[in-house]
């Protein structure tokens, strides 16, 4: 295999991995704050949540580079600080998976938890259980499914991810060109055939992370 | 000491409106189905607000509406078995009785465990899972892992309704032996007026939401205060 | 403009949208005939065509896309034109602290990043190359390029200040003067013409206007509104 | 309001609207079957329901146009019996919304009903509710935070959904063109203050459709 | 005709052996907690699939494992009361009680459904969710929702143990009405020894899966087959 592919795949593995990894353990504070919690503005922070789902992933990227660019609202301080900026760099690739697939785990891990058994809940408190331990040892588990399902959602949004991508970390070979980046850039420049054998590799890969993920959680229920 | 417990609430329709206190002792709640008896021992746990009232165990308030102290479930000492058991359904019967003692240390957790599958005949099932188990098991479960952490107070949602007979005198007989080792107040539901007469200190007699009566067992029996209460208790022989 | 409520579907590289916009106005004007356009990537609106949606007029931004609709017979080649010409530009942010005057300052220190669009796929990306290669720059700069995946992308991070220059086309820097200015003009000889070719589709029942919408921006008005946005005209 | 800009909302609530009727009506099924039927293959049918969600939208859209074009593979039969192509008309950007937004749906329904307790599936049934009855009137209502959140999801996912949209419908102006196909039109030639109004507006509209969902839903728990 | 019986299950370690026959009478199911009724009643029901057996009733064969027969539990006539009953939580007291006539005509539910909650006093209750309502009239809810269809042959898994005493007689009233009204086979199981003695024509005693003991309740009492139904039935009268 051509090592610009394996190159392409790792990467993308990589950046979905540390992607999903982010978004389960930041994502889930949140969705349990939104299920269980009952504060202002609950239902106008669950909408914000979701609203990078709306956005065309390259209007994303756009606000991304206006957020967290070398001269970016944010960003402008990183850099005047650390002289460093993440635009180019395959933190980027995460960033940007990140902010794209996080509405899904939340709103997903959100209807789980809701749907756990309020009696189960007071069970556990009636036994001594903190709150941190009661969220962790029976609402978690029993909301397991959807959290599964939001976890592979995400890791599958985020292997795929690409407009946003495109726009923040740009597009440098060996560096920040994941599958999707390659995929577009063979099909673009008309390489069909090698196009579609990324593709097919791409859609083997993530089935088969799928198919494991489905499998294991199974398992572990 | 003992437990004082106060309450005032209205859900729906329905009032509850109660106010007694008990030492170290077994009190039986006793009275009509919707009576308000589960709703009072969930005021007590913490798991509903009362309206107005007062929780006292051992002279540390739990909950005073005069004061406002409001103390959280998680942090008040009772044992609670519910009416409707709530085990976890991801866990087995031994995760689930080791749950019940958050607080014990790691090597004690495993021995009392132990003891508490013994006491209550649950041998044999510790790796099942509840939808495993019979409803008489189930119910044995939800006891066990009530009475690990050691409570410093029970609080018990007829316990016995799925046991057989010989079971059901064992654990009363299990129950009499807790009360003289441990010391602490329990409070008792149930609709089984032998289980009452035998095991009661006090019995307290509940119809819509208000006491009917109060005092020992016999006392109740002997001398029931109003047609109500003559009717709850009337027939403690097996009738054909 | 009566009895014919006829529509013409033109599908026009993204470059092209401003320019053809007025021309479109103009044309039905004069013929009665409303003109649709359906706006994207080149090799995007060749796909397109080539899995038979409905365009009446291709409009690519390079000789390459037409060279392969023609290939695969998508095109009537006889009507086949070159409209217009583009300029390649070297751009910098306009408050630039490094001053970047000429290509050959690219392989200067300060200069850390340099945005073109990707070879593979974006006719301008290409041409950068090309130009990059006119003054044997690319060894020494190769290492700073960021490959965007159109002209646009390049112009954001160009105007956004997260790149020190960028390559794009003349029309392109044109729309956004106050973020992005021009440094430089690659000379004519540094690249391939940047040639923008029209032909219609074929198979097209709208046949006579798709003739007569080419006509027209080959015409004086038409080549006049080119003109007007950036685009060399004529011989 | 510009006439167009107006054109462009009410076509993407329109598109949102209907591949999120098809994406309900076809995906229950397809998740009720993955949830409770024990078939060949059915983690297999799982993954190929989530594989959409791994490539980028714009090669979706490439494999749309070869099978629906009017050359595709089903395309030209469809154009040889009724002399209709799908592409370039809004009906492809239902399509392509459809396509994308479906394994959301598929996914979260799934997980939500297979939370659902066996017990009370078979006291349905043992009160002689026919399989049918049992999952409308027990499985669904009971799997429908999940649904709803899956349902919500998909919407908004419609309504961003640009790439696929962009190949298979193209982007013709008071056609085809729905708000993010617009929003990149405006970008693209450099219109960026009216693309900027037309993201917020964007936002802005899907915010309160996500909200209004999110109470409405609420309450009919 | 009536209910014939003969169940061969293995779970898990627990072997379940039973078969048994029954006329249009009333079948109490007696025996430990774990003994293997509620399984019985569950393989009745077609919940669950026996390794072997046959399951008839009124004639009509519903399992039978020689000829591979099996009715999906849908299409099998029986009116079933879980023993965790198993409510709908998303629909109200009214609801589910007229989620249990599917097949009963419109205009007819809804008269049908008052009659049921008129019998099964809970009055005013009609638009509670399950959790709104009390153990007891839970378990009345559960009740009506399986007797609302008229089902040919009734399964009651122990449906009087949440409920008050005069309750108590009153629903064994209403059950050995039920009996004569609609002459169908009831079987019940309970572990209240008086309630078997009032209400059972017939006794199976269960013992670790398999049956002791069959014959009239006071057969049964008076002369125990061996040790362990003689501890079953031993002390029916209240002991202190
Ligand atoms: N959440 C609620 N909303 C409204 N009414 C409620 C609610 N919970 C309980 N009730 C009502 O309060 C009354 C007391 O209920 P409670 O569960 O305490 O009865 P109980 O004495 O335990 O009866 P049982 O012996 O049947 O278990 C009942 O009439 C019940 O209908
Ligand atoms: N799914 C299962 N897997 C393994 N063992 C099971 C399962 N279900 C039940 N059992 C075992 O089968 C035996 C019979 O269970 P069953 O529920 O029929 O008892 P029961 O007679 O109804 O008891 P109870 O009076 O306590 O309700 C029990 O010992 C139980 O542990
Ligand atoms: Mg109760
Ligand atoms: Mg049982």
């Amino acid at each position: 295999m051509d090592e610009s592919v394996f190159f392409s795949i790792r990467l993308s593995l990589q950046v979905a991995a540390v992607a999903t990894a982010l978004i389960v353990l930041t994502g889930l504070p949140v969705a349990y704050m939104l299920a269980r919690k009952d504060f202002r503005g609950r239902e106008v922070l669950d909408v914000i949540c979701t609203i990078p789902l709306v956005l065309p992933p390259t209007v994303t990227g756009y606000y991304l580079i206006i957020l967290f660019g070398r001269n970016g609202f944010i960003g402008k301080y990183l850099y005047a600080l650390t002289g460093w900026s993440i635009m180019f760099t395959w933190y980027a690739a995460v960033l940007a998976s990140y902010v794209v697939a996080l509405p899904l785990l939340i709103k997903i891990a959100r209807a789980a938890m809701e749907s756990v058994d309020r009696s189960l809940v007071n069970a556990s408190y009636t036994l001594g259980h903190s709150e941190l331990s009661t969220a962790l040892r029976v609402i978690l588990p029993l909301a397991k499914r959807g959290i599964v399902a939001g976890t592979v959602l995400s890791f599958a949004r985020a292997m795929g991810e690409f407009g946003a991508t495109l726009m923040l970390a740009g597009n440098l070979p060996g560096k920040t060109d994941t599958m999707p980046l390659a995929i577009y850039s063979l099909a673009g420049s008309g390489e069909w055939s090698q196009a579609h054998g990324m593709v097919l590799l791409l859609t083997l890969l993530s089935g088969i992370f799928l198919y494991i993920a489905n499998r294991y959680s199974r398992r572990i229920i | 000491m003992g437990l004082q417990v106060r309450l005032k609430k209205k859900l729906n329709g329905f009032s509850l409106d109660s106010d007694w206190e008990t030492g170290n002792e077994l009190t039986v709640l006793f009275g009509f189905s919707g009576a308000g008896k589960s709703m009072t021992l969930q005021l007590i746990a913490g798991l509903l607000e009362p309206d107005e009232g007062r929780v006292v165990l051992e002279g540390t308030v739990y909950y005073d509406s005069a004061t406002g102290v409001d103390v959280p479930p998680q942090s008040r000492p009772f044992g609670y078995v519910f009416q409707d058991l709530a085990l976890f359904p991801h866990m087995t019967v031994i995760g689930n009785i080791i749950y019940g003692a958050p607080a014990v240390p790691k090597h004690d957790k495993m021995d009392r465990a132990r003891d508490m599958v013994r006491s209550f005949k649950l041998a044999g099932l510790e790796d099942r899972y509840p939808h495993e188990i019979s409803g008489g098991q189930r119910q044995r479960v939800a006891f066990a892992r009530a009475l690990i952490r050691q409570p410093r107070a029970l609080l018990l949602d007829e316990p016995f309704s799925a046991l057989d007979h010989p079971l059901r005198l064992g654990m009363r007989q299990f129950l009499r032996e807790l009360r003289t080792d441990f010391n602490i107040p329990v409070v008792l539901v149930t609709h089984d007026l032998s289980e009452a007469l035998m095991l009661a200190d006090t019995m307290i007699v509940y119809s819509h939401g208000r006491i009917m009566q109060k005092g020992a067992p016999d006392a109740v029996m002997n001398n029931p205060v109003n047609d109500e209460v003559k009717l709850l208790v009337g027939s403690s022989a097996p009738e054909l | 403009a009566q009895a014919e409520s006829k529509e013409l579907t033109v599908s026009a590289a993204i470059s092209l949208k401003n320019a053809f916009e007025e021309i479109g106005r103009l044309y039905q004007a004069e013929q009665g005939v409303k003109v649709i356009f359906n706006v994207g990537a080149s090799g995007d609106l060749l796909r397109q065509i080539a899995g038979g949606a409905p365009a009446d007029v291709f409009a690519s931004a390079a000789q390459k896309d037409m060279d392969e609709a023609d290939r695969q017979g998508l095109i009537v080649s006889a009507t086949r034109t070159d409209m217009a010409v583009n300029s390649v530009v070297l751009i910098v942010p306009a408050g630039a602290k490094t001053s970047v005057k000429s290509f050959g300052g690219l392989s200067a220190a300060a200069v850390k990043r340099i945005a073109i669009g990707n070879p593979k796929t974006v006719p301008a990306g290409r041409y950068a190359e090309e130009v990059f290669n006119y003054y044997r720059l690319l060894p020494a700069i190769r290492d700073k390029l960021v490959f965007a995946e159109n002209v646009r992308q390049v112009l954001d991070y160009v105007s956004r200040g997260e790149v020190d220059a960028g390559v794009v086309y003349a029309t392109d820097a044109a729309a956004r003067p106050e973020e992005a200015k021009i440094a430089a003009t690659a000379p004519e000889v540094s690249h391939k013409p940047v040639i923008y070719p029209i032909a219609v589709v074929k198979g097209t029942k709208n046949e006579t206007p798709a003739r007569a919408f080419i006509a027209f921006v080959m015409s004086p008005e038409g080549q006049k509104i080119l003109h007007k946005y950036g685009f060399r005209t004529g011989k």
